[in-house]
């Protein structure tokens, strides 16, 4: 059963150095909060998986937890590049990145393959593209009863995954609603799981479109209130597009870049 | 006749050929703006469904991102994004996969990868796939909209994100490709298609005011023009009033 | 879209003869008045689809519909055994029935591969058991990254399913809430879909667990209010636990089971 | 202490053999008695899973089919039926799976599918597989629960529907099942346990007034006995209460 813990216990708790960890959310409930107290808590050469790294990996890179990156898309969605991702692949900076590229639909496979207890998933996917040239986890496969070519994925099973939801019960269910991505796949598959939320109330009442992940999926359920601001909780907050085109600048510059991280983990400059 | 900006005549071109009736996965951006506007001129019942999971979004603004709440909720259905890859784009149900790109080759191949000859130590590092290359894979045919200029339409894209016609028709058919790839790019100056026989991408239509020659001077490589090539209806009173309407809600 | 179409012209339309037909309904919402319509109908030569045939298959196959079945479990839950399945089976009566018998795993994964466009499905399956033996549609399939052997399942991919939900709109958009089974994966795996409602209604209000097959999907739909009956429609009425336990004494003797095949076909005796 | 059935005894050894804290894919019929017995009695916090996809059910009458309405109404969450395999199953998430059977063989191998030595041309069809050969290769062990007989303990299976231990020791390893298979077989009579090297089944516990001789007798191999063979204690009053109202409750 899901123990409630402090988001800091859990973090101390479930996320160590040199883990695979992702932290899943597909524009909807990213679980930025829990990727600000992985940097305050200083993890390194973290492998970190996320199909669409955004703004909170930029983050998580720019501190330098990252040692490698497994992903579909890394930008700034609607507002441009990553730069501390950029600067990461491009120079190095603060430590090398070495990445492992896929597209969403392998991403979501592999999570799914990982959910299930399998090794690998097939797919229509990455045919005449460029892409398994550079990835190793990209191979063919073929039907055995139609003798068709089609492609085949590894698992993804990281060490944590972290999901923020709504609510959560006292007990550890939790409740999450709107657009679900690729959250229950990515718990599923992990070896540990935590999941933070907007709120733990006495008893989660049904809701059009909930899915809920059972006490006894869970490692650990943290309160961390409006813990997927800038991105949205549906039902608790609006994206805060304006904190998105904000970070270009922030990010953009590893002055002000390191200015940002010094005043989130409380160093004085 | 209002006056109107390029962007708005690519936006108005991209929408009117999105036909009634029909499904659309919708990448953010251009490709959005556009099936949106569809929507609210002569396709009302277009179907977008967009990679967060959101099938048959009809948003009243448009989104800021493909996982808006507003697509949510304004969505016949809303599945994981599993679902929406392997139940609903792998099979070919979706009729228009329609795409931005950083680069497109003569062929319609798409980069959004990197930028330069060396994947690991490349010039400019750019998103990467999303759900790109099985959007292009996988449904019947396939839009790409974007501005053109010369480090865009390139002979030969650096990195093959999105497979479009490879090395020429026939390469399609060859891999096991069920859609028909691109089939139309919308540009700021135009519209281009792939050859019937070749499947090089050839100027089709020309909007309104552009020269012959800005079109030639900012593709990459040495572009074919259609023996017949037409001009695009300048964009309507109603489609522009409509378009800005929903870049201001979207804002 | 979706055409609204009487229970009767939809099967008309939509099952032939020697067509692969696939009622689903995993013990709720189990799509019984059209299995009568198509026994109505005579309809010859199907190859009847599904994971647990009970006493609608038990009467589509006693009514000589069926060449072939294609299933995971077949038995009339909590009363026995279903007669008619097995006097075709071990008599040919009133037809050779061949079979293609499968787990319950295996037939859902095979459905998942039909609803993905694939021709195949990975599981950990059927591994030690005297099944693969009898069936050809079970192969065993390495994983090209681990060496790992797993087994294979073909597509399903029925001309077409057939499926009971609660409500559909006036346009086709159909709502189905409890337990939902394997239908969603059985309508997109095939090349037809029919859908028979409870009711049709102006607008389909947000429920709590409904899923939607959007119209865009499904094929037709048709008002068939009780159509489930003697099994349940959650939100409409209960199982009949009891036509259950009459059907054993009327499937276990052909003379009774053409008394009641004739007063369902309106024969006179 | 109460008259009681000797399948009452079988059903409340049964139940109390699911320990508190654990999780039960469960069968209908005899497993689902037992553990919705064992939820009323030490182990109000098994959580069971039945393969009609409703996980964590807390029914308050013993349901009558595995998809019955009050499963879904009373579960922590209801999924579809290629997720409850996938999702849940088959990775080894579930602590017990509680399986019965037409015919056991000496090393716990499942017969649910023909009786006969010809598939084709069988003495009995049964129903099939359903949920049991990945239910008995994935739980992380299996509890068999069935009255004895000796047409329903035989030395061979007619038909591995549900893999055991194969032919012995070592058979489950070897083919890479990931779960114990077989470890406690619950009868009307007493209590077996595969022998921890042959991996044949041994009766270890004789249920109370039941001879071993009756149980040697309805057993198809020739049964082995445990040195310390132990006999059951005798169902509790509450036992049978609350096994009584609940096969009331469900009928």
């Amino acid at each position: 059963m899901a123990r409630v813990l402090s988001l800091g216990e859990a973090v101390a708790e479930l996320v160590h150095d040199g883990d695979t960890v992702a932290l899943e959310g597909f524009t909807h409930l990213i679980p930025v909060a829990a990727g600000h107290e992985i940097i305050r808590q200083r993890r390194r050469n973290l492998t970190l998986v996320r199909m669409t790294p955004d703004i909170v990996y930029d983050q998580l890179i720019g501190a330098g937890c990252a040692s490698k990156l497994i992903f579909s898309w890394g930008g700034n969605p609607g507002v441009g590049s990553l730069h501390r991702f950029r600067d990461a692949v491009q120079h190095s900076w603060p430590v090398p990145l070495e990445i492992e590229e896929h597209s969403h639909a392998g991403m979501a496979n592999r999570y799914v393959a990982g959910a299930s207890g399998l090794p690998f998933a097939v797919l229509r996917g990455y045919t005449g593209t460029d892409l398994p040239a550079q990835t190793s986890t990209i191979k063919p496969i073929t039907c055995p009863f139609t003798g068709e070519q089609l492609t085949a994925v590894p698992a993804l099973n990281p060490d944590v995954t972290i999901v923020h939801a709504q609510r959560a019960d006292r007990v550890g269910n939790v409740q999450l609603w709107g657009i679900p991505g690729v959250q229950k796949e990515a718990v599923l598959a992990a070896k540990r799981s935590l999941v933070t939320v907007e709120e733990v109330v006495d008893e989660l009442e049904p809701r059009p479109g909930a899915l809920i992940l059972p006490s006894w999926a869970v490692t650990a359920v943290a309160e961390a209130p409006g813990g997927s601001a800038p991105s949205y909780a549906a039902g608790y907050y609006e994206r805060d597009n304006s904190a998105y085109q904000a970070w270009d600048a922030v990010g953009r510059d590893r002055d002000e870049f390191t200015k940002w991280l010094n005043e989130l983990t409380g160093v004085k400059a | 006749m209002s006056e109107y900006t390029s962007d708005e005549m690519m936006s108005v071109a991209a929408a009117r050929a999105l036909r009634a009736g029909t499904s659309c996965f919708v990448g953010i951006g251009l490709p959005s703006t556009a099936a949106n506007l569809a929507r609210r001129t002569h396709a009302p019942d277009l179907t977008l469904i967009y990679e967060s999971g959101c099938l048959g979004a009809k948003p009243t603004r448009l989104p800021l991102s493909i996982g808006d709440g507003e697509l949510a909720d304004t969505a016949d259905a809303v599945v994981s994004v599993p679902e929406v890859f392997n139940y609903w784009l792998q099979p070919g149900r979706i009729d228009v996969g329609f795409l931005g790109a950083a680069q497109l080759d003569k062929f319609g191949n798409i980069n959004t990868t990197v930028i330069g000859a060396d994947y690991h130590d490349p010039k400019v590092r750019l998103p990467g796939a999303g759900g790109a290359p099985e959007i292009a894979a996988s449904c019947k045919e396939v839009f790409v909209v974007l501005r053109q200029s010369k480090r865009a339409f390139v002979e030969k894209v650096d990195f093959i994100t999105s497979f479009g016609h490879g090395t020429g028709r026939g390469d399609r058919e060859r891999l096991g490709l069920r859609g028909a790839g691109p089939t139309l790019v919308v540009t700021d100056l135009g519209l281009m298609r792939p050859d019937p026989d070749t499947a090089e991408l050839t100027l089709t239509e020309l909007h309104p005011g552009v020269e012959l020659e800005q079109a030639v001077e900012t593709t990459g490589w040495t572009l074919k023009v259609a023996a017949d090539l037409k001009t695009t209806p300048a964009p309507l009173e109603r489609e522009l009033t409509l378009l800005r309407e929903l870049k201001k809600a979207g804002e």
